[in-house]
């Protein structure tokens, strides 16, 4: 049960940083630059202890490298949300708000939850989180007021990730959907932003089913220690 | 005439000088180049490095790499603002890279071609560049000075994360070996152009010195430079590429062989092997990406007349 | 000697042909499309072919499939034009045309020559090659003299590949260059365009020294076969 | 009403009807929609496919699977010609099947995740596509018969070699047999969905029929797929994801479980897993390259002008 939830909690925070170190060296100013890899490296970060724990809880002597490096696509329990391309810069936005905004809400709770080596990596998380949800929030308000162009892509872009939210609130996080859509209509509705149409959930991503997109992340994160299966780098 | 004669006689006695102060035109200029270069050089050398980013080999070297990339982002946006004070503006600056009228160093013009080019770079390139930038922590202007105490730390900092990741390798399998000779193979060379033409043919050194722009000579610092990283890679087991390379117990220092100058030139006029890739990285992000730049702008104009 | 050939030619066709492979699905017209695959897979078969080559004249056990997916960046030989990114149509079409026009003369005088084994696909393949030459070149003057945007596309496009094309002429086959420049010149003045300004050359592929996008390309390709080791496909 | 008369007489007697013949509106709507939607799946299911071109895992199946990605293409260029000589253009089909007012097979929203999928799509999806389309030799418009003939010959090569290739798998490692029976699990469900909705809620088949656009009913055809592929199945040794199949000797066919319907229509109506990335890549491969398309017509028409 905790195992699980490391293990999720650990492959969000990897794919996630991945993605945004995607980013490096091409983000539209340099201070977004430096903000969307500085995300990244906080997640990367809590993968690091998620999947440590993860890896422990297994007691089968692999460590948290061997479940980042050596797990193909199937086991991967990280949300469909977090795999998505980062598409244009709106799209990132979009993928990181509803991301940050319901881990931040998970983190929360976690902190204060009975399992004391959950709590311990989401206290520390959770401060981290926080600033990534208000960072992403800002953005959404920035080009959903923006210009025209910035409207109409932050409109695209949050339509492209909708449909990915749904999975976030499976495998008892329920009870965080009620605060989660309080904040993001708040954000829409400051960004002058219609909350996009409900529409059916595409899920899977908790129990190994992914997007198309995950395979080539992976052939791309995997490679060296695929490669030269000896080595210690 | 005379304020002339004050502003070199306090850069003669090593005084800052400050925004607000007269200086010479020259100076301003000279000023300007020297620290937008530097600026343009920390922007693009992230894109070799960020060429890793997602193959890093593990999760620690993957945040190592990626806090390093992130320190060199913020370095950009010091040495920028830096140059900020001397009156030309940002975007003036980045234009004038993307137009080519603007250099950057000519070291990130070389493809990253294997992991062990990441460790490669933190050794011997960033190990140059804090040869290069030491003696600028007490350069003539305040701005630049500053700039440049806080860049030195990050800097050292780097050098010995790069050279702990090449000892891996060094240390690691017959195939990881390899792949340092390789990479210490490459990066031998261009490492020793960092330090810019030979004295005899550096024209604008004398001056440069004068005003404390520069506070060693290039081929002092070069040899400097070899004198400290001959031992490190002996340490390592790994081969310096130059046959010439011989310890000199006259001089107390490592005498080297010819480098190819005429490779140099040719990578400062925009010739090296990945410098249109690299060119084209920077003006792509830029000019693709304005409307998020235009819709901060048009956001905040709406947010201030609003609270007007 | 003969081994070297055939691995650059193995190699060169390989990546190439996986260049190629990238378009399906999305190029400019469906018969583009049919166009771009069918090249792409006379490559492979030339691919196979040659490496099958090299591979048995190693006589150390290996077979293409192991020189294609089992060796790391630094053992490939192909001329680093052919592992340029596909770019817009324009720059494939100008990779296709200088890079095909050049095989093209190649194969041509390997059909004749004393290796016969070399001789025998060089026979084969020729004819193919000679085909891809003639596609890219009808594009290459379609887009030159086509409408303004696509003449500056067709001009960046030969612009980014040119300072590859030195390269082809190196390893013995330096006698192909007055007949290659005969025929590129010929096809750009019917195009309406200037031969780029001639560039200091970049090479290294023959070596073994590529650019950043060999790489990326290769962490797709040999991405299964790393990763179960074991399996036959 | 004679001449209608007449055509219903020549298609009752499995007669051709050929482009320059008087055929009712509602026929020809119906062969445009049929045919046109026939040709989308081709083009749309490249994409799937082409998901694992760059990671084929040998030199072999590359070439295979380029090669029957190619005649994929090919038979939705004789698709859409057979639904020109109807007097619809290519372009307005493109542009129907853009806009979501055409459809396309609903499997083909669904990802392709491991590299079995490829074999499961070549066993089971051309497997299910075959039974659908032999009939249709027979259809009575001549130039969708024809092309259906040139295009059955290909797809039956493709489903051996798509059987072929789960075998290879499903004979190998532990890792490659999960991997084939885990491609299994997900293809099996929307094979059977692509024989359409149950006879008793699929009100169009009768007219269709009557017009020989059809030949046999969604449910007799899902069966027959049922009954062929259940024995490859267990020749692979693998367990097809329905605890209700069981063989029914009273009927000597394969009785099996409750298809979910809700699932197919949400899959109609463009909800699958990946139906935004599918046409998202349709439009964007046909909107950002229209400057080709351009550059062609302007060409040939400046040759024609400098010929007339």
């Amino acid at each position: 049960m905790a195992h699980d939830l490391a293990v999720r909690l650990g492959d969000d925070a990897l794919i996630l940083g991945h993605r945004l170190s995607e980013w490096c060296g091409h983000a539209p100013t340099l201070e977004l630059d430096l903000a969307l890899t500085n995300i990244g490296l906080d997640l990367i970060g809590q993968a690091q202890l998620f999947l440590g724990l993860a890896a422990a809880a297994e007691g089968e002597g692999r460590d948290a490298d061997a479940l980042a490096y050596r797990r193909t696509e199937d086991a991967f329990q990280n949300c469909l949300l977090a795999e998505q391309p980062n598409g244009d810069f709106a799209r990132t936005i979009a993928r990181q708000f509803l991301f940050s905004a319901w881990q931040e809400l998970l983190l929360r709770r976690l902190a204060d939850a009975a399992d004391q080596e959950i709590a311990a990596i989401a206290g520390k998380a959770v401060k981290e989180v926080t600033y990534h949800a208000s960072f992403a929030a800002g953005w959404v308000v920035r080009l959903g007021d923006g210009t025209a162009e910035s409207h109409q892509r932050m409109i695209a872009g949050l339509d492209w990730c909708w449909r990915f939210t749904g999975e976030l609130f499976e495998d008892g996080c329920a009870a965080l959907r009620t605060e989660w859509d309080a904040r993001v209509d708040k954000v829409l509705a400051q960004a002058g932003l219609d909350a996009p149409e409900p529409v059916r959930g595409i899920t899977g991503g908790r129990r190994g089913r992914h997007s198309e997109h995950l395979g080539h992340l992976l052939a791309q994160m995997q490679y060296l220690p695929r490669a030269y299966p000896d080595a210690v780098w | 005439a005379g304020r002339h004669a004050a502003f070199e006689a306090r850069v003669a006695a090593d005084e800052f000088i400050e925004p607000k102060d007269w200086m010479p035109e020259a100076y301003r200029k000279t000023l300007i180049r020297q620290i937008s270069q530097h600026a343009h050089s920390e922007i693009v050398g992230m894109l070799p490095e960020g060429n890793w980013l997602t193959r890093a080999p593990s999760l620690r070297r993957k945040a190592i790499l990626l806090a390093k990339i992130q320190d060199e982002c913020g370095h950009g946006l010091y040495l920028y603002a830096a140059a900020e004070t001397l009156g030309v503006s940002r975007d003036e600056m980045t234009e004038a890279l993307h137009a080519g009228r603007a250099k950057y160093s000519t070291i990130f013009n070389y493809p990253t071609l294997t992991w062990a080019d990441i460790g490669a770079i933190g050794w011997l390139v960033d190990g140059a560049a804090i040869l290069n930038q030491v003696p600028l922590q007490r350069t003539s202007y305040g701005p630049y000075a500053r700039a440049m105490v806080r860049i030195c730390k990050e800097e050292s900092f780097h050098q010995r994360q790069g050279y702990e990741s090449m000892m891996q390798l060094a240390n690691g399998t017959p195939a990881q070996q390899r792949m340092a000779q390789d990479a210490l193979d490459r990066w031998w060379w261009p490492s020793l152009m960092m330090f810019g033409p030979p004295d005899d043919n550096s024209p604008n050194s004398a001056q440069s010195m004068r005003w404390r722009i520069k506070r060693d000579t290039n081929d002092k610092l070069r040899q400097k430079f070899i004198d400290v990283t001959v031992p490190q890679a002996q340490a390592l087991g790994l081969t310096i590429p130059d046959p010439d390379l011989k310890w000199n117990p006259a001089r107390e220092s490592y005498d080297y062989g010819a480098i190819d100058w005429a490779e140099f030139y040719a990578v400062v006029r925009g010739e090296g092997p990945v410098a249109k890739d690299r060119i084209k990285a920077r003006i792509d992000a830029w000019e693709s990406q304005s409307w998020v730049r235009e819709a901060a702008m048009a956001h905040e104009a709406k947010r201030q007349n609003k609270a007007a």
